[in-house]
């Protein structure tokens, strides 16, 4: 028991990003209103942004920018102090295309609604049943 | 120069598409010669790169001039220079029929759409040359966005159904993703031969399973593998047509060639044939994806739409080929990827040149085709029997190749799906050449069109139809080259452990 | 003996297909239909040429791309092939003739498209004869399936669409969904597909699957129409008549046998049938051909459908002297080849002539014709008396060699139904050919006076009807071809 | 970092998420995931990732927002669900 | 569908939790993540490019192909929503109005005949205007500078402190939009035109991919900066440093012109008049 809640408590930021994900997920999929679907799209990309970048974490050691002073004798840099970068460079380039993405489909979006007048998905498949 | 070739592939269209799209504000005229320039460069040198490959082996290159695994590194060797020379052959050609609809359909936004063409097909280049997993993500993403708004372009349905790709897209990318990112948090690295060197204490690792799985989903929703196929008829049927030339061929032929990467470099064929043993399991998914994507061709009754069901078989026969997991089974699908990117992009050019003439391609449309547009139809046929699998197009080799993978895995299901699609293919396509070859029926013996010429030639400009024959032509000179691609390209590519 | 490196049999092959584009620029009909000669000549003198090489025993190779490992697309000329090529390629310079006179006596559109057609069924056709492997084969098999097809659908009315489907879902079904299977099992076997004397497929291979490859195989050829996989046949019969003449009784039927006889000599080759003792089963399916094909024959009323199953049976024929397995029997399937296809042709000429004539396509139309076209009538007597294998006409000899074939075999029940096949045969010949001639007077349909069909028409036909004739009396080189492939 | 600081957020950052799927107008799921941006900005403060963090803040709060402001303004601010 | 949604839902759910099981414990200092590649990042950033960011260094640097190709999804978004939205044909209006300033009469001229007006005193009232509020314009015009001020510290600051050309760009951006948030679209289009932010935008990427090009020209490998310092001033580690920063200023300028371009495209839905 104690362990299972160790496992719970251990993993928080993991479990949270599955949650996420999974709410994003069920938003695509089982959504009917199309921006709803593109807000659940944004949800679903954040929690695998948030997924990386909780791999990247390390207790005990603080942001990635070095400390250094210009005088020769700096002591030696030890990765164990500060938190892995790479995920976060990583992230930047997630949220970039999430952006992106975003905008695309937001015009998308428009030019549906611009054709149906309506964002809702069943009201445009039943236009496009009995035109 | 030639060890910066590599770098210049995917450089040289990047640069361009800068320069087109400023073009497009500043001297509109500009953009395609600047688009063909660039593809034509970017030809050239994927050519290159692959005679260098089959001279001298794999090549390598560092961008940035870090080593891998810090910095990202291109790798070249055989199976990714032959995709890439696919890629870029098919790219360029489509993008010499592309002026014509273009000049006719939106000419105003020629800039944007050439722009958005090239990084396309920079994109997939990237995304075939690259040795980084989560490069190949960018680039993806590079190719996902520009395909989804390039769909969006078509009238009617598009944009919906380009909305529909892009959710199923992003879902497959981000599943992608999330692999790469559970193969970050076992191995600490990003670049795949360093992943492929770190993974094999791991394999028992529930991580590494999970990986796999979730990428091959998100790699199978992107390159529509039949459950996952449903946003593919509908985006690539209401696409203008010089985008549906362009996506089809070469966006799910790519992400085969990606499933294909990350089966044989990153995890290994031992461990996904070996350790996790799904291969049969995915080999009836093809089957039922092959079968599926036929059937379901039948009840079309647009040939555009009907084609992309014909893509939906394909992917099915790319995936059991490569799933098979044995020597002939995979140079049928790597061949498949090279003939069927030709295929594709022959047929739907001349269903562009179809719809270009007769504003679609609905059955409607097609009555007395083979009078009015000899040539369309001509190299429709040459396509078609391609997919049939007549030799000596190409078609057949892969199809070959594929059958005797078959039969030496022993899996008379894929065999029995093969040869059924094909028999489903001989239907579909002739049922079209028969609409257009003896619609509107004459009496017997009454010749209702007689020599004198009732029905007058209409054909599309040579613009578009000197593209077409090139690609139908070369279904026959792929053929008959086989024996060397196979030789000197894919032979070097199957993994050693296959057999 | 070493084989001679050659390109003739390409350009044997492609002749007929260069000419296309020129067949499809020329304005002019008469311009057009010089080509079709100038090409159906060459084609023959190249054939020609190569034939003293192949008399002394050697074979002429022409290699062009090695296209799968150890299955390379090659062309390779021997005793077998040539005797087919000499047949279909002499036919076809015969046959252009008729079909000029054919095509404009009944005023056809779209010529120049059957003239085109034409000319790459020929391509297809002397392109299997000089096959060198089964991939080859099977390559200009698809390619003669997919060739004739605008042939028969010509008229591009209802039926010939129904029909065009018929023959494309016999022919275009079987070989994708039998013959490519069973020719990827056969590499998968023995890792190549280059015939040879002796059969290439392993003798070690299973009893059991390499029965069931030789009877893929020999239904997966669906031209040779074997039973039940005939029904195409008699529905390609709306196709015009000289293609029905020269693809459905020469070329296209026989090269359905042709595979099949490679299928069983080179690739199975006779040792490995006879010790499975495959070659009994093939021979009496061919023999329940024979006698089923004859007997629908007898229900005929329609000419040219009489004919087609009268084609059938004797394509089986052929397939069973090959199947006796032995040295006579096989001479005598392999020669009649070339005795049919003249007896055959001189039939179908003369149906397409009585047709062009008077617009008679049935039997029953038919009383007293002999009256009005005596000549067509007497070409007709002599075609059915070879089909039938009565001296004086070719057909005779090979059927004689298969009877000996039987003999030699020691084939009891096969010799009884060859013979009973050939009264059948001169049971639905004869009557036609009598009441041409001898009916009486107030029965008769014709006028007593002479109008024959065009010479275009007519003078072919009384040149293959001739042919018959002489071949019964010097069957060389046919004989001497047939004797150097029987092993 | 303080644990129950992240943990709380961590929370809100599903309930914003939530509502945001579930709120039955568009201008107010915009707005809720502006709120959602924001507070997963905060988290990964938290976890040290600044730079990633100062982007969202940007990108994801600021930018985000605005685009789906600007597209609900010119479609409907309907919902079914 | 919902149910669908859902099965697939827990099925994915199910499937991630699985593995989660097997993850390194959070936060681990010695999960294999933190030990294979990054450590090379942090200890030898300052070493190798003398840049004490090491997110700024691994984004421009080490991995700076990524980076370029993140500002070319930008790009590509720009001229997505561009080619998607863009309405080139406009149909000039029947008639205008016009709205005195001080005492807000309104009058109309109608079917498009010319009059000279000073337009200090009245302003056109076409589809563009929008009631003015007062305080916000006001607010806005006087934030917006330092707004900008700040987004161009960033940028320039990447190297030592948290942000970057992307986030400067950014906030860039957000100024503009700002702008035409709180005044109205044509006055952002008179401080930004439209032409500007669609060339600012393949102007920022190509500026990235030039200097990668200008490397491979001097004789390196594609986005190799040492290949810099024969240009600039310090040694090969300097030029690493000077790379990055003109990288960085390429992305600022990229993703500030595509952030504007799609903005005015989304708000006005491609018509440039009205925006929010």
């Amino acid at each position: 028991m104690e362990e299972f809640l160790r496992l719970i408590i251990g993993k928080y930021n993991y479990w949270i990003y599955i949650t996420l994900m999974m709410i994003g997920l069920y938003a695509m999929i089982a959504k009917n209103n199309l921006v709803k679907k593109i807000v659940g799209m944004n949800i679903f990309q954040t929690a695998i942004i948030l997924f990386y970048i909780s791999t990247g974490v390390k207790k005990g050691a603080t942001i990635p920018i070095i400390e250094h002073s210009h005088d020769a004798a700096h002591q030696a840099v030890r990765a164990a102090d500060y938190i892995n970068p790479l995920p976060h460079v990583l992230m930047l380039t997630a949220i970039v295309v999430s952006v992106a993405t975003l905008g695309v489909a937001l015009a998308v979006a428009i030019k549906v609604y611009h054709r149906y007048l309506t964002l809702e998905e069943d009201e445009i498949l039943k236009q496009i049943r009995e035109p | 120069m030639s060890e910066h070739y590599p770098a210049l592939l995917v450089i040289l269209p990047l640069l361009a598409s800068f320069f087109i799209s400023a073009a497009g504000w500043l001297r509109p005229a500009c953009c395609f010669p600047l688009a063909v320039a660039a593809l034509g460069a970017s030809l050239l040198v994927s050519l290159g790169l692959l005679s260098i490959v089959i001279g001298g082996g794999p090549v390598s290159y560092r961008l940035g001039g870090w080593a891998p695994p810090w910095g990202i590194c291109y790798q070249v060797d055989h199976l990714n220079a032959l995709v890439l020379a696919v890629v870029s052959v098919v790219g360029f050609i489509n993008l010499t029929a592309a002026r014509t609809h273009v000049k006719k359909d939106f000419p105003e936004r020629a800039g944007p759409f050439y722009t958005l063409y090239v990084l396309f097909v920079t994109g997939l280049l990237g995304m075939v040359v690259t040795g980084d997993a989560f490069n190949l993500y960018v680039l993806l993403e590079i190719a996902a966005i520009t395909g989804y708004a390039l769909i969006a372009m078509g009238k009617g349905r598009a944009p919906l159904s380009s909305l529909n790709y892009i959710f199923m897209g992003t879902i497959g990318a981000c599943f992608y993703l999330l692999g790469v990112g559970y193969l970050y948090i076992v191995t600490g690295s990003l670049n795949m031969e360093d992943i492929a060197r770190l993974l094999p204490p791991l394999h028992g690792s529930k991580v590494v399973t999970v990986a796999f799985v979730i990428m091959m989903v998100g790699i199978w929703l992107k390159m529509g593998f039949f459950p996952l196929h449903a946003w593919l008829p509908n985006a690539y049927t209401y696409a203008p047509s010089p985008v549906s030339s362009l996506v089809a061929p070469l966006m799910t032929k790519v992400m085969v060639y990606v499933m294909i990467r990350m089966v044989v470099t990153v995890f290994t064929v031992d461990y996904a044939f070996g350790v996790l043993g799904l291969n049969e399991a995915v080999v009836w998914l093809a089957v039922i994806a092959i079968v599926a994507g036929s059937v379901l061709a039948l009840a079309e009754k647009d040939v555009k739409r009907m084609l992309t069901f014909i893509v939906v078989a394909e992917v099915g026969y790319m995936v059991g080929g490569f799933w098979l997991g044995n020597r002939p089974g995979f140079t049928g699908a790597v061949l498949h990827i090279v003939n069927d990117a030709l295929m594709t992009l022959c047929l739907f050019l001349a269903v562009g040149n179809i719809v270009y003439a007769k504003g679609n391609s609905r059955w409607e449309s097609l009555p007395g085709l083979f009078r009015t547009m000899p040539w369309t139809m001509g190299a429709l046929v040459v396509g078609a029997l391609s997919i049939i699998g007549v030799p000596p197009t190409c078609g057949f080799f892969s199809k070959w190749y594929l059958l005797l993978g078959a039969i030496q895995g022993g899996h008379y299901g894929f065999l029995a799906a093969l040869l059924f699609s094909s028999l489903v293919s001989v239907v579909l396509f002739f049922r079209i050449f028969e609409m257009g070859y003896f619609e509107p029926l004459g009496a017997p013996h009454g010749p209702t069109h007689g020599q004198d010429g009732t029905t007058t030639v209409r054909e599309a400009p040579l613009g578009m139809l000197a593209p077409l024959w090139i690609t139908a032509l070369g279904l026959i000179l792929v053929g008959l080259y086989t024996g060397q691609i196979v030789g000197r390209v894919i032979r070097h590519a199957v993994p050693a452990m296959m057999f | 003996m070493e084989p001679l490196y050659s390109i003739r049999p390409l350009i044997a092959v492609l002749v007929s297909l260069g000419v296309v584009p020129i067949l499809i620029s020329s304005r002019n009909a008469n311009v057009r239909e010089a080509w079709t000669f100038v090409a159906a000549g060459l084609k023959f003198l190249i054939v020609l040429s190569m034939l003293p090489t192949v008399l002394e025993g050697r074979t002429v190779v022409c290699t062009l791309a090695e296209v799968l490992p150890g299955v390379a697309f090659r062309l390779r000329v021997d005793a077998l092939g040539m005797l087919f090529a000499l047949v279909a390629s002499s036919l076809w310079i015969i046959t252009s003739a008729y079909s000029i006179g054919y095509m404009r006596g009944l005023k056809e559109h779209s010529q120049t498209r059957y003239f085109c057609f034409f000319a790459v069924a020929l391509s297809a056709t002397i392109g299997a004869a000089f096959s060198a492997n089964l991939f080859t084969l099977y390559l200009f098999y698809e390619m003669l399936s997919f060739a004739t097809y605008p042939l028969v659908t010509h008229h591009q009315d209802a039926e010939a669409r129904r029909s065009g489907r018929k023959y494309l879902l016999y022919i275009v079904g079987a070989s994708i969904g039998l013959v490519l299977p069973a020719m990827v099992l056969s590499y998968h076997l023995s890792g190549t597909l280059e015939f040879s004397g002796q059969g290439f497929l392993p003798r070690s291979g299973s009893p059991f699957l390499l029965g069931i490859l030789l009877f893929i195989f020999l239904f997966g050829f669906t031209k040779a129409a074997i039973m039940p996989l005939h029904a195409w046949l008699p529905a390609a019969m709306v196709a015009p008549t000289p293609v029905s003449a020269l693809l459905h009784a020469v070329a296209v039927v026989k090269v359905g046998v042709f595979c099949i006889l490679r299928v069983l000599t080179e690739v199975f080759g006779l040792d490995l049938l006879a010790s499975l003792h495959l070659g009994t089963a093939v021979a009496y399916v061919a023999a329940f051909t024979i006698i089923v094909a004859s007997l629908i024959a007898l229900t005929q009323n329609e000419l040219k459908r009489l004919l087609a199953f009268s084609t059938i049976g004797q394509l089986s024929y052929i397939v069973l002297g090959v199947a006796l397995l032995s040295p006579k029997g096989l001479t005598g399937g392999m020669v009649h080849i070339a005795m049919h296809a003249f007896g055959k042709i001189t039939l179908f000429f003369c149906a397409g002539a009585i047709f062009v004539a008077t617009g008679k396509k049935h039997i029953s139309g038919m009383v007293g014709i002999g009256k009005q076209m005596p000549v067509t009538m007497a070409a007709f007597f002599v075609g059915a008396l070879s089909v039938i294998g009565l001296p004086p006409a070719g057909g005779f000899l090979s059927k004689w060699y298969l009877v000996l074939g039987t003999l030699q075999a020691h084939q009891w029940p096969l010799l009884v139904i060859l013979l009973v096949s050939s009264l059948l045969n001169a049971a639905y010949f004869f009557p036609i050919v009598y009441r041409a001639f001898f009916c009486q007077e107030a029965q008769s349909l014709f006028q007593n006076t002479t109008r024959e069909a065009p010479l275009w028409c007519l003078v072919p036909l009384v040149i293959t009807a001739v042919c018959s004739i002489v071949l019964f009396f010097s069957p060389f080189p046919f004989l001497r071809l047939a004797e150097l492939a029987a092993p | 970092m303080i644990w129950q600081l992240d943990l709380l957020i961590l929370t809100l950052v599903v309930f914003c998420g939530i509502g945001a799927i579930m709120i039955r107008d568009l201008l107010g799921a915009a707005i809720l995931f502006g709120a959602y941006s924001f507070m997963m900005c905060l988290l990964w403060t938290i976890m040290g990732a600044v730079d990633v963090a100062f982007t969202e803040a940007s990108v994801g709060a600021g930018v985000s927002t605005v685009f789906f402001v600007a597209a609900v303004y010119h479609t409907t601010r309907r919902t079914k669900d | 569908m919902k149910t669908l949604g859902l099965i697939i839902v827990v099925l994915v759910g199910a499937v991630l939790v699985y593995a989660t099981v097997d993850f390194p414990p959070f936060g681990d200092p010695a999960s294999p993540a933190s030990l294979h590649v990054s450590p090379r990042y942090i200890e030898k950033t300052v070493e190798e490019t003398a840049v004490p960011n090491a997110v700024t260094s691994v984004l421009a640097d080490y991995r700076g192909f990524d980076t370029m190709f993140e500002t070319t999804v930008i790009f590509s978004a720009g001229v997505a929503c561009f080619l998607l939205l863009r309405v080139s044909r406009r149909r000039p209006p029947a008639s205008r109005q016009y709205r005195h300033r001080l005492t807000g009469l309104t009058f109309r001229v109608k079917d498009g005949r010319e009059i000279s007006l000073p337009l200090r005193d009245f302003e056109p009232l076409d589809s563009i205007w929008t009631p003015h509020d007062f305080i916000i314009e006001k607010v806005c015009r006087y934030l917006i500078p330092f707004i900008q001020l700040f987004g161009l510290y960033v940028i320039a600051h990447g190297h030592e402190s948290p942000g970057g050309g992307f986030q400067g760009g950014v906030i860039l951006g957000a100024s503009i939009i700002l702008l035409s948030v709180s005044h109205n679209l044509r006055t952002a289009l008179q401080r930004m035109g439209e032409k500007a932010s669609a060339l600012f935008s393949p102007f920022g990427v190509l500026i990235y991919a030039g200097t990668g090009a200008l490397c491979l020209v001097l004789g390196y490998n594609f986005l190799d900066y040492q290949a810099l310092a024969a240009l600039l001033p310090g040694g090969p580690i300097m030029a690493r440093s000077h790379g990055i920063f003109l990288v960085e200023v390429g992305v600022g300028m990229a993703v500030m012109g595509t952030m504007v371009w799609i903005f005015k495209n989304l708000a006005s839905l491609g018509r440039y008049d009205e925006g929010l």
